[in-house]
């Protein structure tokens, strides 16, 4: 079972705003635990050293923007026993995934003077959509709590149990108040999945829905109640078009939406 | 029904010991476990299971495989997934955790006096293998005694050589048939429904009881079968299985419409199941 | 004409992808450029049409490392624009979450990233090896630093409790008071830090800086202030824009900032200090004092004792919060949009941080600008390189290339604003 | 039955407090009355009243006195009998051998104060499967043990409510320690209060109360008349049971499913339901392990997994689940319906579907 050798674990970052990594650098009470359990073998945010792969388990933050990252991804994913990728950039393609619904060469004249200089795809993209992922974590940023959880149960042999359930039934575990039926704040949490710990609603605010669509999302449900709330359809597209704007459920449920 | 060893506290398993570990067949295995806390062995009956525990790792309900008349607690385990995965890779002498056992098990006592039908399917065989032990032990209390068992391919025959030793018993019948055979096959090939013969096999339907467990479309076309050849559905038993988080009706996971299958089964008469077992979804 | 080619793929303990390109000849610098290959992730394109609450929490996205400094950029942004001040408690409260990203932000970069650097190590976890008990001390820190980021914000990365206006909900009294022990452990902890580190041998490497900050008539400056230089610059926020201009050089896909005429702007912790050290706090003026930082100083080596003096005065200002707050009735203050420009800026944790929004009259984002301050540092951070390379023509490979990661790291650069991963190959030909 | 004029409603508190109880009742959050510590009667919802109806709900202030003016907090008293976590036992390997230690169970005296009639009754429901089975669960049992009830009848009702379907309110008859109805009209603030049990006696005694005069318990007939005249919904109970198993195949399944979020705050919020994954948190080191549960729901696919795939994989078939435990399978595992006809899924139903209303058409047309 446990290993006699330690996992190698390696961080490897795409287009992302290194939060999910520091996820792990903000364990701060199971930093030493982690580093005792395995060996950070490509941690370039923590470390100079580099272990060649390959890896046991491979982290992946960010989502494939460019031709670079789409070839890069794959060499990671053969260096890579197991690959995990943390983050709404990996599991979805992020923030950045807004270009997906957009000319791309508008984004960039927009910021840059000289959008030539750029490489730069016109998607970006979840890294599931280039090789296989063997585990994901989802959330803008990923939870603290899950990704030790995940680290503890691959030590373990396992894969571990995260939920597949709203984020409303977590919000009702913590004893919050409603925010759409007591207040009528529009929120996603009923078609979203949970893990961050209802925080949107713990703070009287609506979820925006930064860990994805739940597997058994019905976001139409929703949007209907949404528009009795009276959100007008480019609201609604925007609530889906957040930090999971690619997520199918939501991308799709967007469009359906647009003005 | 022996009661539960959980020391008043539901859930809490008691530490055992992995005495043998041997490979069944592909990714099946049996464990004999031992106590590992000084405390008694635990006793059940056939077609009852227990909850193990890895530590860390989950908790899976597996029926007990072994002689309910003693000896060390045995299970026989098919690694599917998560937990089972790790199970495997456990040796002799690991430590797991035990809870149990659970459930309404086989009717072997109210059978007595009828002929017995142990109809199995691929794993199937491991929870009505106590049944079977226990029903040789007492061969004299019933009328014929047979076996239909069915795998997928002749690599997949669980307990194979034990079978081999029942069928050359001239006290009850084996069938053993393969859903695709491999060269070297000389046996039967088909699915286990269509072996049930009364004739054939000189059992008499009005004093059956039938045993059976397996996937549940297997026990759904066997039900079939032997309801055709005249045994009433009272007295065909199934075994079920469903998601089980604490196999004492706690948790809620193994309801099948009005039954927890935990605790109302994993057995039961078919007859009380026959308004939802062919539901799907349910 | 010797040449020699070094290269390093990974600069590591940054946070994001860069890479360095430099070229020596005949022992000297001939070309020393910082690139940045952090794709690039168009948020300004992006925030156009969006609704002016959204900008927080959007912006917040450009950097997982210091998002308070876009989180409050965005909302002093638009607060000007919608003419409404956010003052008393609030503010108060304010200052506590971003008092906790600095923290949070300064002990990682000085325990996990830097330190290790003075010390020989490749990583803190190495370090915490030989050095346990600083490392632990270390990360005790930190999480407090994180735990006021989760009591005000909601969480250390991306906090949800932020909106234009104020909060979303407010903390008890009460658990702010909770903090005062671990408040005043964290501010002993600190100043214990400055005398560990300013122990440690700094590289000689004096330059005349043009340190730039916010200066604040009564405070050490962090959300508000005027952009004030050591060489004479003193203009308001909305005048940003005429010091600093972006432009983007083809080696990198982040924009660059070009400051004043020829020169360039150093910002963050040793601008500050150098601009601000008399208002820090007291504990922290005497730590500074006790350090030789009290004027400041121009070695960007001790930028590291800088930012853990900057780590005391942050505790000090916590604990002076936490102690005297009073829960406020409302959790924000209401914000009608109006039409119009205004910015915000703010002392991220690396330096000033920069967003200029334009709205319509529903409040919609017509137009958007951020300047992380990574991207103005970046060129000081290519000048510094030329020099200390050239200073440092007589170490061997490894040990010049360990030196010059060392000296991006001053900086604390944080690739992930303004573009990511070091790359850097050093041509000795 | 004893009458407790409203300026001694602390003494209640107090020598509740002074018998040993943590008093936890209603306050208000956020926007919504929800139960928690309760110091004295300030802390309660004075003059407070919630509108309830499909999928919202809204508190409104108001000038009057009474205390227990809302109808229904936000949840229910499950959260404090039942909690949404709980670890259950602790396990160690030390040297490769295994040692368990058991979560100890919850014995906190705890005074509730405020349950509605529906609310009781819901508690004896989830008795029956949680104390009463062959397996109790032992912190459920202690922490029911330890509970002092304080049944407050209703005198108004919200349009949510179905309690007179189920049997349950608007009045308690029994199974309480102590049961108040607050009267605010024709009089003087006061409540009429009656002991329930040997512990309700020895408050009622301990604060030497006046009896209630024969106008007060008309007050209390005609307040409790009142809150069942309000009420609106109906559940048809009689041959519901059978007519919903009958029906597993019924169209009205999946129109309901086009509508239903599949979020499973119904089952949160349901002072009966009782479903709990059970859950292992590994430490890094490998020593150490806490296995725990937490409220689930049908309405989540692990719920029904099995190796190889979910059962119920469709909403249509989650919610028929959902919908067919509560009104029809749960009579045949507890002998009664595990609806009390509290209303709560129906308003903190996101999308305001009614049990009733899906339950009735469904037997109309079965
Ligand atoms: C009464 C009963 C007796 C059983 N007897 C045996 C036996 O003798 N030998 C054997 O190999 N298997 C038996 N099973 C099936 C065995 O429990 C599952 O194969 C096992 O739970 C799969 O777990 P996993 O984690 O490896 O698989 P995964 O597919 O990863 O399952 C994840 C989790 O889902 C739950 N789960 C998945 N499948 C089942 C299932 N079929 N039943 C209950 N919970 C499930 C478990 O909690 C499991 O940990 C029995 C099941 C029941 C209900
Ligand atoms: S089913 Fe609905 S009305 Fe019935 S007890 Fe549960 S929450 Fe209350
Ligand atoms: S099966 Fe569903 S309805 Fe029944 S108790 Fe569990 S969660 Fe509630
Ligand atoms: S019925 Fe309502 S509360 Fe229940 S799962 Fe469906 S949408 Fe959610």
């Amino acid at each position: 079972m446990a290993a006699k050798r330690k996992p190698k674990l390696a961080v490897w970052k795409f287009a992302s705003c290194d939060g999910c990594q520091l996820t792990l650098l903000d364990c701060e009470d199971e930093l030493l635990a982690v580093a005792d359990a395995v060996d950070l073998a490509y941690f370039p945010e923590a470390t100079r050293a580099v272990l060649p792969g390959p890896y046991d388990v491979s982290l992946v933050e960010g989502s494939v923007t460019t031709a670079h990252d789409a070839r890069r991804i794959q060499a990671v994913r053969k260096q890579s026993r197991l690959l995990v990728t943390i983050g709404a950039c990996a599991t979805s393609g992020g923030i950045q995934a807004l270009r997906n619904f957009a000319d791309v060469g508008d984004y960039a004249r927009t910021v840059y003077a000289h959008p030539e200089f750029l490489d730069t795809l016109a998607t970006s993209t979840p890294i599931a959509d280039h090789v296989k992922v063997d585990f994901e974590l989802r959330g803008c940023p990923i939870d603290k709590g899950q990704l030790v959880a995940t680290l503890a149960s691959l030590l373990r042999g396992r894969l571990p149990v995260l939920p597949d359930h709203s984020v409303c039934e977590e919000c009702k575990r913590h004893g919050n108040v409603c925010v759409t039926v007591a207040h009528g704040t529009p929120c996603l949490g009923p078609v979203t999945v949970a893990g961050c710990g209802a925080l949107c609603p713990k703070h009287t605010r609506g979820c925006y829905g930064c860990f994805g669509p739940a597997p058994t999302a019905n976001p139409a449900a929703l949007s209907a109640r949404l528009a009795e709330l009276g959100q007008s359809p480019g609201q609604i597209v925007h609530l889906y078009r957040g930090f999971n704007a690619n997520a199918p459920a939501f991308r799709d449920e967007s469009k359906r939406h647009e003005p | 029904m022996p009661q539960a060893a959980s020391h008043g506290v539901p859930m809490l398993p008691r530490p055992f010991r992995i005495a043998r570990a041997r490979r069944e067949i592909r990714n099946v295995f049996t464990w004999e476990l031992v106590p590992d806390d000084g405390g008694p062995q635990l006793g059940f009956v056939p077609g009852q299971f227990n909850m193990l525990y890895l530590h860390g790792v989950g908790e899976v309900p597996i029926s007990i495989s072994g002689d309910p008349a003693g000896g060390a607690l045995t299970h026989t385990i098919r690694a599917v997934g998560a937990v089972t995965d790790v199970l495997q890779k456990l040796r002799r002498d690991d430590s797991i955790g035990v809870r149990g056992p659970y459930g309404v098990g086989w009717p072997v006592v109210e059978a007595e006096g009828n002929d017995i039908l142990i109809v199995a399917g691929g794993l199937g065989l491991a929870p009505l293998r106590p049944a079977i032990h226990h029903v040789l032990a007492h061969r004299e209390r019933y009328g014929s005694v047979g076996i239909y068992y069915g795998a997928r391919t002749p690599a997949d025959i669980l307990f194979r050589k034990e079978l081999e030793r029942w069928r050359g018993r001239f006290d009850l019948f084996v069938e053993v048939t393969v859903d695709a055979a491999e060269r070297g096959w000389g046996g039967r090939v088909g699915v286990v429904p269509k072996l049930i013969d009364p004739k054939r096999h000189n059992f008499d339907p009005a004093h059956t009881v039938a045993l059976l467990c397996g996937p549940e479309m297997m026990m759904r076309y066997s039900v079939e079968a032997l309801e055709r050849h005249g045994v009433d559905s009272r007295r065909i038993y199934v075994s079920m299985e469903r998601n089980m988080h604490c196999a004492i009706g706690l948790c809620g996971h193994c309801q099948l419409g009005s039954e927890f299958i935990c605790k109302d089964g994993p057995v039961f008469p078919f007859a009380r199941l026959a308004p939802v077992f062919h539901l799907r979804e349910l | 004409m010797s040449r020699r080619t070094i290269a390093v793929d990974t600069l590591a303990r940054v946070e994001g992808e860069g890479a360095l390109d430099l070229v020596i000849r005949d022992g000297k610098v001939a070309k020393a450029d910082f690139r940045i290959f952090e794709p690039p992730r168009y948020f300004e394109a992006f925030l156009r049409g969006r609704d002016f609450r959204e900008a927080p929490d959007i912006t917040a996205r450009i950097c997982g490392i210091c998002p308070v400094a876009y989180l409050m950029g965005a909302c002093h942004a638009m607060e000007s624009i919608c003419e409404v001040r956010v003052d008393g408690p609030l503010r108060e409260l304010r200052r506590l979450l971003y008092c906790g990203e600095w923290i949070e932000s300064h002990v990682l970069h000085m325990f996990m990233l830097h330190l290790p650097d003075f010390l020989g190590y490749q990583d803190s976890i190495a370090m915490a090896r030989e050095h346990g008990d600083l490392v632990r001390r270390g990360l005790r820190m930190k999480k407090i630093g994180n735990a006021l980021m989760t009591l005000t914000g909601g969480r250390e990365i991306h906090p949800v409790n932020v909106k234009v206006g104020g909060f979303y909900r407010l903390p008890e009294t009460s658990e702010l008071a909770a903090f005062v022990d671990d408040l005043a452990w964290g501010l002993e902890a600190a100043e214990q830090t400055v005398r560990d580190l300013a122990k440690l041998e700094f590289p000689e490497f004096e330059q005349d800086y043009h340190f730039l900050a916010l200066r604040h008539p009564d405070e050490y400056a962090i959300t508000e202030g005027r952009l004030v230089s050591n060489k004479g610059v003193d203009v308001s926020i909305p005048e940003y824009d005429t010091i600093l201009t972006e432009h983007h050089v083809a080696h990198s896909n982040s924009l660059q900032s070009e400051f004043l005429e020829g020169q360039r702007a150093h910002l963050g912790p040793l601008a500050r200090l150098k601009i601000n050290h008399d208002r820090l706090t007291p504990r922290a003026l005497q730590a500074a004092e006790a350090a030789g930082l009290a004027g400041g100083s121009n070695n960007p080596f001790k930028s590291l004792l800088a930012r853990a003096v900057e780590t005391v005065f942050a505790f000090e200002e916590s604990l002076r919060i936490v102690e005297g707050w009073q829960r406020p009735a409302q959790p924000a203050v209401e914000v009608v949009p109006r039409a119009g420009t205004g910015s915000g800026c703010t002392e991220a944790p690396r330096g000033l941080c920069y967003h200029r929004y334009t709205l319509d009259d529903a409040g919609i984002i017509q137009d958007a600008k951020i300047v992380a301050p990574t991207s103005v540092n970046q060129r000081i951070i290519e000048s510094d390189l030329a020099r200390v390379a050239e200073a440092n023509l007589d170490l061997d490979d490894e040990a010049l290339k360990w030196r010059c990661e060392q000296a991006i790291r001053n900086y604390d650069p944080c690739i992930s604003c303004s573009a990511h991963f070091l790359k850097l190959t050093v041509d000795r030909g | 039955m004893k009458l407790l004029q409203r300026d001694r409603f602390d003494d209640l508190l107090a020598t509740l407090r002074e018998s040993g109880y943590r008093v936890l009742g209603p306050r208000l959050r956020d926007g919504a009355v929800v139960h928690g510590e309760i110091g004295g009667s300030a802390d309660l919802p004075a003059g407070w009243r919630d509108h309830q109806a499909p999928g919202e709900y809204r508190l409104e202030a108001s000038d009057a006195p009474d205390l227990f003016g809302y109808v229904l907090a936000a949840q229910s008293w499950k959260a404090v009998l039942f909690p949404a976590e709980r670890p259950l036992f602790h396990a160690r390997r030390v040297d490769g051998r295994l040692s368990f230690s058991a979560a100890v169970p919850d014995a906190t005296p705890r005074a509730l104060l405020g349950v509605r009639p529906c609310e009781r009754r819901a508690i004896e429901v989830q008795d029956a499967v949680l104390r009463d089975g062959p397996y109790p669960d032992d912190d459920y049992s202690a922490r029911r043990a330890a509970v002092f009830t304080v049944v407050v009848n209703c005198t108004r009702a919200a349009s949510t409510c179905f309690c007179t379907s189920q049997g349950s309110g608007p009045r308690a008859e029994a199974g309480f320690d102590l049961c108040l109805t607050e009267l605010t009209d024709d009089g003087p603030h006061r409540f009429v209060i009656e002991a329930g049990s040997p512990a309700g006696e020895r408050v009622l005694a301990a604060l030497r109360l006046s009896d209630a005069t024969g106008a007060d318990r008309e007050a209390v007939e005609l307040g409790t008349a009142r809150a069942a005249g309000m009420i609106g919904r109906r559940l048809r109970n009689a041959g519901l049971p059978e007519a919903l198993k009958a029906a597993p195949e019924h169209p009205r399944w999946k129109q309901v499913a086009e509508r239903c979020l599949n979020c499973g705050n119904c089952t949160q919020v349901c002072p009966t339901c009782f479903c709990v994954a059970v859950e292992d948190q590994p430490d890094l080191a490998g020593s150490d392990a806490t296995r725990s549960r937490r409220w689930d729901s049908c309405f989540n696919p692990a719920h029904s997994y099995v190796a190889g795939g979910v059962i119920r994989n469709s909403t249509r078939s989650r919610y028929r689940q959902w919908l067919t435990h509560k009104l029809a399978t749960w009579h045949d595992q507890f002998g009664h319906s595990g609806c009390v006809g509290c209303g709560r899924c129906i308003t903190w139903c996101p999308v305001g579907i009614d049990i009733t209303e899906e339950a009735n058409a469904i037997r109309q047309e079965a």
